[in-house]
């Protein structure tokens, strides 16, 4: 068992688990699957620095400023940003949802409303005859 | 020595989130979930504090901090949630 | 192996060990406890005790085998210790309330349900305090 | 240092600080905020200028963000393409504004115009950044902006619309960043030029992974133009929208392809090993039937506005038809066609408003309402509006069409090409032309609407952006000239490799 | 004067206690800056906390004391019992402690040392505010429980808080 | 050049007189006319001026460049083709506007019928003197939407409308066909020049793609010029006031379709295909037409029919491909303008006099308005080719040229149609004229009303007919050197030398054109008979085929597009992973290499697997749990906190504190949402549904950890990040290398990132100060409580705990923000967690309390926040560097000692400003309504109890 499979392993759960919801009908399932993607794309964009243990990107004295005596810090530095806009995101969607079931009373992704609101058919090509003097 | 000792500490903090587990998948109520994540919290701490001293360097310890700090938040919110359903009123 | 150093390993081992147990036993006691409100208790071990070593084994070590002087290790102690008693309260207070709504998924435990106190006053949870009593803290 | 070297940084600095002011005046001093708001447009719109300018002789500014180089620190490359988008970007702007603040649209909710203005960031920096990531975050800035925007007067229809298109948009972000983040994993970068050129010696071992990567970034940016089948979140979200909002998002789907046109042949080219052109084998389909969906769509729909969001559909496969080349004539055309529809489908969703406010009730769906005062008026600037979004002369559409129609005669697939677009443009006038007359000619039993009668400055905003189209038709020559510039630039990598990275680039 | 300055010394002192603990090295520079948190924070947050209590210092360190051991003493009880004690044989039950404190500080610490302690959770107040009800894991004499308590903490608590 | 400005005037006229006019359109239709008039007389004139130079031999030409990468420019020349058919444009322009002034009733919009048919004009004459065919192809569409407009004219009558949208389907559909051809030809002749591509016209029939280009340039012509069976639309656009029938309809736009015929002769004709495919489709829309015109009752549509069966003779003639032909198509072309033009007016007076244009209910009108009667049976009689007149003529070159061509291998074919042809002609010629002004009146009412009307109406007529009179007895004089000039241009060739005259001697032609004139007698003389058996006979109706094919293609596309685009998050996110996936397999199978790297795996602990085992569990457990939603969310903390730990474990650290600090305020903000969301909603999705997403799911996560396993067995090569670490501290001036990123060597991303984040605020606000309003706002007035609550809203050992917190966690705050730069922490972390102190204190207190204490708005902390970030890049700027470039120095003061300051710092405060707000925002605006909501509980609940105490 190595942590590179657990790791790996563990961002494809999350990602299973973040599609499945986000199918589902009801906005907070979503949600919920949208906060799983979230988790497993950070984990992701993380993992592109790799599994580094015990050496964070943390200047100190002794180590200096070579590279390989560090993690990669710049996956770190896109996480962060990630995670906040996420976090707006996430925000946003949640209080959209609740919005919504609030206008329409339904909880449904779709508002509970499948096709459209328009008229059917032209009134020109049905009224044509009818018109006729 | 020291080393045994680490071993031994992280092996029972495992040992403790997995007893957690089961409580927080076997309920029987939210509360009793509630409070296994509750002590979960408190055992990653433990993990977190047993990490700095096996690396000697201090750079995980905020996360220890912050965990003690706004761990407890969630654990009022979600009894809170239970109690009143409106957490903030 | 005399001198400093081995003092420090011996007594951080020591601490380990303890503050460890103390967490198992805390997280073991949550499992086996009859009911949530006995669950309750194993917890505050971890908290009190089991990080407090932990926590004491990290100042020592840093202090006596690293020479770098660290209390902020004092700090989780102290937070931990303003805000466990309050999740302990908020959770005892959801298991009263869930008693009194008789929910299946919470039994009583075998200390059953508390009696009301003296006087014609409830229980917080099952009456809002009174105003101006300390219970009304927050002053509705 | 002069003021002219911050030529670059301008188009976004001038939004991202109109935002915050006009934030903080508008509750008290509205005039001032709205004042802000125009004037940011203006200048956005000069400074465009000023660098289409500069470019227009093929230099290309790059402009190191905190001065650190290329490619450790965020660049901004500005070219031909840039510029034009941002040109584009701005005229637009200022005519949905102009829509919005005649029509009173920005009062119908809170912080319309931060929202506007942030909008304009979000996609002066997605055209102007030359690092992939850089280009996530202003995406999500044009994006968040886009929910509010889209939001704007809420009711039912924009509320469950808006779920939608903001789950989808979440989901494409969640892709984009793992594209992002098994890219830099590959080629520790994320200067666009400088990955250019490292894919060039990614190890055979490592294919695999660079073609997922750039699939899965390429089908991010087709989830953006709304390439079928990745286009079924586009025709209600636009459909219901605040018409000048909508007006704007007639250059959101085009950040998608342009988002396209600047990575595929820059990151995507020669010598990408087994990602060279990742899209090609799909685009060209992919844009047929979009094309096909989305005139098909003018002609089923029943209401103006459905007819408008339809053909942004339409456009928008048109458009890839073209880009599909990757020749430099195609991808000229292409341009050309991108200005022209961007300009054509937002007088679109105006021209269905102005209908809309003069219909009342009826709002500018297909049944027959009574007459109403300025009809022929109106309906004339719907014709005009509706020939060129199909594409008929004398309206630049026409000429975008043959300039397509004869860039693509050279590729295999021409029969195809021509077939959808010759097809397409009839569906369309079909479409319009049904809908129009119901809308415009038919008079419904019981005659004038019984309301005061409204001002006709709303048509300004309209009649704007269909002079634009004619001046466009106009000066095509100079105009498709530019264009054709524009892709040549940008189908060289190597030169905007040099000014980005300067000696690195060898 | 001071007293608008430093609205709570004690917090300002516990700020820079915090503060030097945290950032971990005895600087000027260091002393200096929490010095500034130390009146900054209390000024900023005073609305935050209307009527704070004052409190003795000296008592409160003996309490503090005495607390820390008992908290010590009670985690090995609890930890027999968890271990070794059998589920039949336990006596969990309900305290009804009344309370001679009367502001909600106080009887917030006296209920927070009840809980840090193990065995025993404050688990309400009375909508009255005279009673605090507890629950204590085993517990075969209550009465005895409660003088306990009342005598060791509750005492305590009333020298601290004035 | 030398015509250039007369040629630009040319062209432009008819345009400005349209502008003019829309202008004017209030203005009395007097000013209209005269401007409509005035314009074609004064083309009419210039023309004239150069027509001598023309017919002389002389190509007067002009060219502009348009678009060159195109090769569209904007050349015009008059060649005496072009001539021609100007002069029929504009002349009889001239004449219908004349007549339009009389017909129009009062009260008509004067100003869009007038401005319509000058842009009309515009785009006709434009047709016929462009010089480049793109140019052509503008013009030509142009005339199909003008004649839209003019169809439709009276948008009150439903057959106007859909006549308008017939013709607009039918002819623009053409157009886009001859789009097409005219491209590719362009493209095979090597230029879109109509005078080079003229003389290369052996290159363009060598071609393979001949065919297509003749097939596509031929559904232009035919469509526009009402061959069968593209025919339908004309007869529809009838519905038009007369004078637009009398232009359009039959002097000039259905012969644009015959103009580009004679145009692209040299290029296109001589093949057998080319002879074949025109000649037999006009030889058929001939006979048809003429056959259909015997049995209509309508005037107009009688007049439409034989118009479309006089333009497929002319179309048969140019298919023969020979210079003779051509002579006849082009003379007849004159004939056909004259009198057809005559009699569409002659029919516009009948109507307007008699109230009708049944035929069946008129006759004998010759002595009602005797004017009219003698210009009509006149002009018929030219129709019907009777001498003395023009028709005649031109059906005797027809007659003689016929012999000639031999269809389907058959020589007598042609001739035996063509004469059944003109005999059918001759019959609805005379069937016209005579159940029209001779015999008894067939009903009463309208021939008591009818009288010749006023000169003004009746000029214009009698001034063609004359012409056509003129056609017949003096064609020589009056017609040769027009006609050898054109037949010259068309062939492009010099004419062969004819002989334009009524008699030629005893010939074929002549018997044959006996024939006809004996047949048609006869159709009359028995034509109930004949009506009767026409009226037994249902022949298939192309017409009525557009019409269903339309019908059909209108519920079916409608039906697909409506089902494919339901508005359906489900489906459209199953598309998206859909397309995701297929991708990625794609990727996977044809990108080829290794899947798993060289890099050495690192040996996990039991621990990390317990903690990978509660990922894994927490992570089923919300997606089983995902409808009990509370413990969802519980289960969703676990999992963040799991999270938190490998960022811990992996070296971190600010990740860590990151996520720990989001994940609160996440989980606040989902309970204050989950509040007002149903709990526990009923299932929705069906089992084949949820397996389908679940096999979906499984695949998308198998592939995506895949991914990411390939990835972390990859050794990494070289980074930029390298570059990143060895400049943070000298560079950058901090020793946190995520940090100097965060705020120096990436800060526009973390600006951008900030910005998003207080679009979100804004963005929130706005969607939920509107809640209280609505239909929103009654339901959350109708909102009820699920379950029983505890009475008790502000525990008091949590208030008493939040308020020595606050002081606390803002130290922390303030800490973690100073030496973020150096160390793990900085201002969006010390945001969340100063936010997090407050949003205890709002826990704890309530909103009310805690909001009355509130300092700043957070609106203001947003604007701010941003503001102070860009002013940090602004500032750089103004030191001459580049945005965003960063400063920092150490200083030393007595006591305090050394200390480092950086722009970073200010930078970083924005965050601070920005995150905070929007956090704030975002919960506190949350927690109202939720608070709202419960206010209106509240208030309802006296009610209530006073119901108990009643019951
Ligand atoms: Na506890
Ligand atoms: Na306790």
């Amino acid at each position: 068992m190595s942590y590179e499979f657990l790791v790996a392993s563990g961002i494809g759960v999350l990602v299973a688990g973040g599609i499945f919801l986000a199918l589902r009908a009801r906005t907070f399932q979503v949600v919920l699957g949208l906060t799983l993607l979230s988790y497993a794309v950070n984990l992701f964009l993380f993992a592109s620095g790799r599994l580094v243990i015990g050496r964070p990107p943390i200047w100190d004295a002794v180590r200096g400023g070579a590279m390989r005596e560090y993690t990669d810090p710049l996956p770190q530095a896109l996480v962060l940003t990630a995670i906040v806009i996420t976090f707006g995101m996430t925000a946003f969607v949640v209080i959209l949802a609740l919005r919504s079931f609030l206008e329409t009373g339904s909880d449904h992704v779709d508002g509970d409303i499948a096709g459209r609101d328009a008229p059917d058919e032209i009134a020109d090509d049905a009224k044509a005859q009818a018109e006729r003097p | 020595m020291i080393a045994y000792a680490l071993a031994f500490g992280f092996a029972a903090l495992g040992l403790a989130l997995a007893l957690n587990l089961w409580r927080l998948v076997r309920g029987p109520g939210l509360a009793d979930r509630i409070l296994a994540l509750d002590t979960m919290v408190i055992n990653v701490i433990g993990i977190i504090v047993l990490a700095g001293i096996a690396s000697g360097s201090g750079t995980s310890f905020e996360a220890a901090l912050l965990l003690a700090m706004v761990g407890f938040v969630g654990t009022v919110a979600f009894a809170k949630f239970l109690l009143r359903g409106d957490i903030i009123e | 192996m005399i001198g400093d150093a081995s003092l420090a390993e011996v007594l951080t081992s020591a601490l380990i060990v303890l503050g460890s147990t103390i967490a198992l036993i805390g997280s073991w006691g949550l499992v086996r406890l009859p009911s949530l409100i006995e669950r309750l208790h194993a917890p505050t071990m971890a908290t009190t005790l089991g990080l407090g070593a932990l926590l004491a084994a990290s100042v020592v070590w840093f202090q006596l085998a690293r020479g770098m002087w660290t209390a902020h290790e004092l700090l989780i102690t102290l937070f931990l210790f303003i805000t466990a008693p309050v999740t302990a309260n908020m959770i005892a207070k959801v298991h009263l309330h869930r008693m009194r709504l008789g929910e299946t998924d919470a039994p009583p435990g075998p200390a059953g349900r508390p009696a009301p106190p003296p006087g014609d006053a409830d229980w917080a949870t099952y009456e809002a305090p009174h105003p101006g009593t300390p219970g009304d803290f927050a002053g509705d | 240092m002069t003021f002219a070297d911050h030529l670059p940084i301008l188009p976004i600095i001038i939004p991202a600080l109109a935002a915050p002011f006009t934030l903080l005046v508008m509750r008290r001093r509205r005039a001032i905020g709205v004042g802000i708001a125009l004037v940011s447009c203006v200048a956005m719109l000069a400074a465009g200028l000023a660098m289409l300018v500069r470019v227009s002789d093929g230099t290309i500014l790059a402009y190191a963000v905190g001065q650190w180089p290329a490619p450790f620190g965020v660049v901004l490359v500005a070219d031909r393409l840039a510029a034009l988008m941002l040109v584009l970007t701005a005229v637009l702007a200022l005519i949905a504004l102009l829509h919005a603040v005649v029509t009173r649209a920005d009062r119908k909710g809170w912080h319309f115009h931060p929202l506007f203005q942030f909008q304009l960031m979000g996609l002066n920096g997605a055209f102007l950044t030359g690092d992939l990531f850089n280009l996530f975050v202003f995406f999500e800035v044009l994006l968040i902006a886009s929910y509010g925007l889209m939001l704007h007067g809420q009711g039912p229809a924009r509320l469950k619309a808006g779920v939608q298109y903001v789950v989808v948009n979440l989901v494409g972000s969640a892709v984009f960043l793992i594209a992002l983040g098994l890219l830099y994993a590959i080629t520790g970068t994320l200067n666009m030029a400088d990955m250019g050129l490292k894919v060039a010696m990614v190890p055979p071992a490592d294919q695999g992974l660079l073609r997922i990567a750039a699939l899965l970034l390429v089908s991010v940016f087709a989830l953006k133009a709304a390439v079928a089948p990745l286009h079924l979140w586009l025709a209600r979200t636009y459909a219901v929208a605040t018409p000048a909002v909508a007006a704007l998002f007639a250059i959101m789907t085009k950040v998608g392809v342009y988002a396209l046109i600047r990575v595929v042949p820059q990151v995507f080219g020669e010598g990408a090993g087994a990602a060279a052109w990742v899209p090609a084998p799909y685009l060209l389909p992919a844009a047929l039937v979009t094309a096909g969906i989305g005139f098909a769509g003018v002609f089923a729909a029943r209401s103006l506005s459905e007819q408008a969001a339809y053909a942004v559909i339409g456009s928008t496969g048109t458009l890839l038809i073209a880009v599909a080349g990757w020749t430099t004539a195609t991808l000229g055309a292409a341009l050309y066609y991108l200005v022209h529809s961007t300009f054509a489908c937002a007088a679109l969703f105006l021209v269905a408003d102005v209908a809309a406010r003069r219909r009342g009730p009826f709002g500018d769906s297909a049944a027959p309402g009574p007459e109403f005062a300025g009809r022929s008026a109106v309906g004339l600037l719907f014709i005009t509006a509706a020939i060129a979004a199909t594409g008929l002369p004398p309206v630049s559409g026409f000429i975008g069409k043959l300039l397509i129609l004869k860039s693509t005669a050279a590729l295999p697939d021409w029969g195809w090409t021509w077939g959808v677009i010759l097809g397409t443009t009839l569906i369309g006038v079909i479409g319009f032309a049904r809908v129009g007359s119901a809308v415009f000619w038919q008079a419904a039993p019981g005659d004038k609407i019984p309301r005061a009668p409204i001002s006709s400055a709303d048509c300004a905003a309209p009649v704007l952006a269909l002079a634009l189209l004619a001046a466009l038709s106009a000066g095509a020559g100079w105009a498709s000239a530019y264009a054709d510039a524009a892709a040549a630039q940008v189908l060289d990598p190597a030169l905007s490799a040099r000014a980005v990275l300067g000696e690195r680039a060898r | 004067m001071m007293s608008r300055l430093f609205p709570h010394p004690g917090l300002s002192v516990l700020l820079v206690i915090v503060w030097m603990v945290m950032v971990g090295d005895f600087t000027f520079a260091a002393l200096f800056l929490g010095l500034v948190v130390a009146v900054a924070v209390p000024l900023f947050t005073a609305p935050w906390w209307p009527g704070r209590p004052k409190l003795r210092f000296v008592p409160a360190i003996g309490y503090l004391g005495v607390v820390l051991w008992d908290i010590v003493v009670a985690n090995f009880q609890v930890a027999a019992i968890i271990l070794f004690k059998p589920t039949r044989a336990l006596q969990p039950a309900w305290l009804t402690i009344p309370l001679e404190l009367t502001t909600p500080e106080a009887i917030a610490v006296f209920a927070g040392t009840i809980s840090l302690t193990p065995g025993t959770v404050s688990s309400d107040v009375s909508a009255c505010g005279q009673y605090l009800l507890v629950h204590a894991l085993h517990a075969s004499d209550p009465a005895r429980e409660i003088a306990k308590v009342k005598a060791r903490y509750e005492a305590r608590l009333k020298a601290v808080f004035v | 050049m030398a015509f250039a400005l007369t040629l630009l005037t040319l062209a432009a006229l008819p345009f400005l007189a349209a502008l003019a006019i829309a202008v004017l359109h209030a203005a009395p239709r007097a000013v209209q006319s005269a401007i409509a008039g005035g314009a074609s007389a004064a083309g009419t004139a210039l023309l004239a001026g150069l027509a001598a130079p023309v017919i002389g031999g002389a190509v007067p030409s002009a060219r502009w460049a348009w678009v060159p990468q195109l090769g569209l420019d904007f050349t015009l020349m008059v060649d005496p083709l072009g001539l021609m058919f100007a002069g029929l444009i504009l002349g009889i322009g001239l004449l219908v506007v004349i007549f339009a002034h009389f017909y129009l009733e009062a009260g008509e919009a004067t100003g869009r019928f007038f401005a319509s048919l000058m842009l009309f004009q515009g785009a006709m004459l434009g047709i016929v003197i462009a010089g480049n065919v793109l140019l052509l192809l503008v013009f030509w569409e142009l005339t199909s939407l003008a004649s839209f407009l003019l169809i439709g004219f009276w948008q009150h009558k439903p057959e106007a409308r859909q006549g308008a949208r017939m013709a607009l389907a039918v002819t623009g559909g053409g157009g886009l066909a001859l789009i097409g051809g005219m491209v590719l030809l362009g493209l095979v002749a090597g230029s879109f020049d109509l005078a080079t591509i003229l003389t290369r016209g052996d290159m363009v029939r060598a071609s393979p793609l001949y065919p297509a280009i003749l097939a596509l340039v031929l559904i232009g012509c035919f469509t526009k010029s009402a061959q069968f069976p593209f025919h339908f639309w004309l007869p529809h656009a009838m519905a038009a006031p007369t004078p637009v029938s009398a232009y359009l309809h039959s002097a000039t736009m259905v012969k644009a379709g015959v103009f580009l015929l004679a145009r692209l002769w040299p290029v296109l004709a001589g093949t057998d295909l080319y002879t074949g495919i025109v000649t037999g489709v006009g030889l058929i829309t001939m006979i048809f037409g003429a056959v259909v015109a015997l049995f209509r009752h309508d005037l107009k549509a009688i007049l439409a029919y034989s118009t479309i069966s006089q333009l497929g003779m002319m179309v048969m003639l140019l298919g023969f491909s020979r210079e003779a032909a051509v002579l006849a198509a082009s003379f007849h072309i004159l004939n056909h303008a004259a009198f057809k033009a005559a009699l569409f007016m002659s029919a516009g007076i009948v109507e307007h006099e008699t109230g009708t244009r049944d035929i069946r209910r008129l006759g004998g009108l010759g002595k009602a308005m005797p004017v009219t009667a003698l210009i009509a049976t006149l002009a018929t009689a030219s129709m019907a080719g009777l001498p003395p007149l023009g028709g005649f003529i031109s059906k005797e070159l027809m007659l003689y040229e016929t012999p000639k061509i031999a269809l389907l291998g058959l020589p007598w074919l042609v001739t035996v149609l063509a004469t059944l042809g003109a005999t059918l002609s001759v019959g609805y010629s005379l069937r016209l004229a005579g159940h029209l002004f001779f015999g008894t009146p067939r009903a009463a009412e309208p021939f008591a009303r009818a009288h010749d009307p006023g000169f003004g109406m009746w000029a214009a007529p009698a001034l063609l007919t004359v012409l056509a009179v003129l056609l017949g007895l003096v064609p020589m004089t009056l017609a040769a050197p027009l006609m050898g000039a054109v037949t010259g241009a068309v062939v492009g060739a010099p004419a062969p030398a004819f002989d334009l005259a009524l008699w030629h001697g005893v010939n074929l032609a002549l018997i044959l054109s006996l024939i006809a004139v004996a047949g048609g007698a006869v159709l009359l003389w028995r034509h109930a008979a004949a009506l009767a058996l026409w009226e037994r006979a249902r022949l298939p109706d192309a017409q009525v085929m557009f019409k269903m094919a339309l019908a059909f293609a209108d519920t079916w596309v409608r039906k697909g597009i409506v089902a494919v685009h339901t508005p359906s998050l489900q489906r459209m996110l199953l598309a998206t992973f859909t397309v995701i996936v297929a991708l990625v397999i794609e990727g996977a199978l044809t990108g080829g290499g290794a899947f798993t790297g060289s890099r050495p795996g690192l040996p996990a602990p039991p621990l990390a697997i317990i903690a990978w085992a509660l990922l894994i569990a927490a992570t089923a457990a919300v997606v089983s749990a995902s409808r009990q939603r509370l413990r969802a969310l519980i289960f969703v903390s676990v999992i963040g906190l799991i999270v938190s730990l490998t960022f811990v474990q992996f070296s971190a650290p600010d990740l860590a504190l990151t996520q720990i600090s989001v994940e609160v305020v996440t989980i606040l903000l989902l309970l204050l949402a989950l509040n007002l969301l149903p709990k526990a909603p009923p299932l929705l999705s069906s089992q084949p549904r949820k397996w389908r997403d679940g096999a979906l799911a499984v695949t998308g996560g198998v592939l995506i950890g895949g991914i990411a396993w390939a990835m972390l067995t990859r050794d990494p090569g070289p980074s930029i990040a390298a570059f990143h670490i060895a400049n943070a501290k000298p560079g950058g001036g901090g020793t946190n290398v995520v940090n100097v990123i965060l705020v120096d060597f990436r800060a526009f991303d973390t600006l951008g990132e900030i910005i998003v984040l207080g679009i979100a605020g804004l963005g929130i606000f706005a969607l939920l100060d509107t809640a209280a309003r609505g239909s929103a706002g009654s339901r959350l007035a109708r909102w009820q409580e699920d379950v029983p609550h505890s009475p008790e809203r502000h525990p008091m050992m949590l208030v008493a705990a939040s308020r020595i917190i606050l002081p606390l966690t803002l130290t922390v705050g303030i800490y973690l923000f100073l030496r973020g730069h150096n160390q793990p922490g900085g201002g969006f972390i010390a945001a969340l967690v100063v936010a997090i102190a407050f949003l205890v204190q709002y826990l704890a207190a309530g909103f009310d309390w805690s909001d009355a204490r509130r300092r700043f708005g957070e609106h203001q902390l947003i604007a701010w926040g941003v503001l102070a970030a860009m002013a940090t890049g602004l500032g750089a700027t103004a030191f001459g560097a580049n945005f965003l470039t960063s400063a920092f120095d150490y200083f030393s003061l007595p006591l305090i000692g050394k200390f480092e300051l950086a722009s970073a710092m200010l930078f970083d405060t924005g965050v601070f400003l920005t995150v905070l707000g929007a956090v704030m925002l975002a919960l506190a605006q949350l927690s109202h309504i939720a608070q709202r909501a419960a206010r209106a509980q509240a208030a309802k609940r006296p009610a209530e109890r006073q119901d108990g105490g009643a019951a």
